[in-house]
């Protein structure tokens, strides 16, 4: 990959983690989450996981699922 | 610079931009439209970084997957202010 | 074959025409579809917007419509040919279904995509322009500024209904 | 960067989100278990990271798929926990 894409991809995860830790609303949290997300899955195609890119495309809106089942919990 | 790579240096720029404001926003659900202008932008990079068969199922995939996720948390978050 | 900053911007105004009138021609500004678009149009109409765009725009966010399918046909298009969109088509209407959604919209929009991206690569426009010229599109719409790009939806949505 | 060098993008992202995420899941925000669960999924996309900097393949798609299952009985176990 060149040095543009991969700075860029870098900044959304260092981003979305800031943006994890310092929220303070659940579902501000989880948004967070899915940049992290988003700046991870470029770096598995880029390596030719492609296979294990779409298993973890599936499965991350899965495990978000669940952590909202708690919310919905935490909320009423 | 071919075509390819202007259009990856087009797709990149505005992922950082949309990241930037996905933070920069303090109302939850008005972040779900940025999030989702970064993961169209993702959603082209993935296919503009490795051309090949399987990277358009990938794409597809990604994207449904980020789009579900969003009808999600919008989903409960509306149910949860209306339980209230 | 270098690249030109005209094409891209050329691809842009194609897929923001395309996919604008077949998301006003299947209706999708008149309500949200889930509760969650509902929610996403009232919040963006009590920050100063307009509630049809906001429904438009909550649409878009929480189902594969026609600005992803778009998106995707031009992917397609651009690693596979014609079977590659339709290849696409097929997947977004997965989508449709999972999200609760009839799905019109965005397999409508991925099938005249392809062929429209098709036929701009035999006049020399690469359809990776497509890519990025959708994604410049869909900033357009949800990134820059959520009051006017509602008030600009609503005002369009005013011309469909007369 | 020279060829074989461990100091990949990929290692270098990995070895900071894990070493934030613990540090988040130790001392969170707001002091709720919810929250605590929620940091825990940094750390899993570090450990992710750093098998894809060495090239584990199957290594990363079992952690992808047992990932949502710990986090499906971590949420069960938090509501058990506060009961009805």
């Amino acid at each position: 990959m060149n040095l543009l894409p991969m700075l860029v991809f870098g900044l959304l995860v260092v981003l979305g983690t800031g943006g994890t830790i310092l929220e303070r609303d659940p579902f501000a949290k989880l948004i967070s989450l899915s940049l992290i997300a988003a700046g991870v899955i470029p770096f598995v195609v880029d390596r030719g996981y492609l296979d294990v890119a779409i298993a973890l495309a599936l499965i991350v809106p899965l495990s978000t699922f669940f952590l909202l089942m708690a919310c919905r919990r935490d909320r009423t | 610079m071919t075509p390819e790579e202007a259009a990856l240096t087009v797709c990149v720029v505005v992922a950082a931009y949309a990241g930037i404001r996905v933070l920069l926003e303090r109302n939850t659900v008005k972040k779900l439209p940025f999030l989702n202008v970064c993961s169209f932008a993702v959603a082209g990079s993935i296919v503009l970084i490795l051309p090949h068969p399987l990277t358009i199922i990938a794409a597809a995939a990604y994207f449904i997957g980020t789009t579900l996720e969003s009808n999600a948390i919008a989903s409960t978050y509306a149910g949860g202010i209306r339980e209230e | 074959m270098p690249a030109d900053p005209l094409h891209i911007l050329i691809a842009a105004a194609v897929s923001w025409v395309n996919f604008i009138a077949i998301d006003l021609f299947f209706r999708l500004p008149e309500r949200g579809g889930v509760s969650g678009a509902s929610e996403i149009g009232r919040q963006i109409e009590a920050g100063g917007g307009a509630l049809p765009g906001g429904y438009m725009m909550g649409n878009i966010v929480s189902s594969p419509d026609a600005s992803a399918g778009t998106l995707l046909a031009a992917c397609g298009v651009f690693i596979a040919g014609v079977p590659g969109g339709l290849l696409t088509a097929l997947l977004v209407y997965l989508g449709n279904r999972v999200c609760h959604d009839p799905g019109y919209a965005g397999t409508t929009g991925c099938i005249t995509a392809t062929f429209i991206v098709y036929g701009f690569s035999l006049i020399g426009i690469s359809p990776a322009s497509f890519i990025a010229g959708m994604v410049i599109a869909i900033l357009t719409i949800q990134g820059i500024s959520s009051v006017h790009a509602s008030r600009l939806l609503a005002t369009l949505w005013g011309w469909r209904r007369a | 960067m020279q060829e074989g060098s461990h100091l990949t993008p990929e290692f270098l992202l990995g070895g900071f989100l894990i070493l934030a995420g613990t540090v988040a899941v130790v001392f969170p925000r707001p002091k709720t278990y919810l929250v605590r669960i929620i940091n825990l999924e940094l750390p899993a996309w570090g450990l992710l990271l750093l098998m894809l900097a060495y090239n584990e393949t199957l290594a990363l798609l079992t952690f992808g798929g047992v990932s949502a299952i710990s986090v499906y009985i971590l949420v069960r176990v938090l509501q058990k926990t506060e009961g009805p």
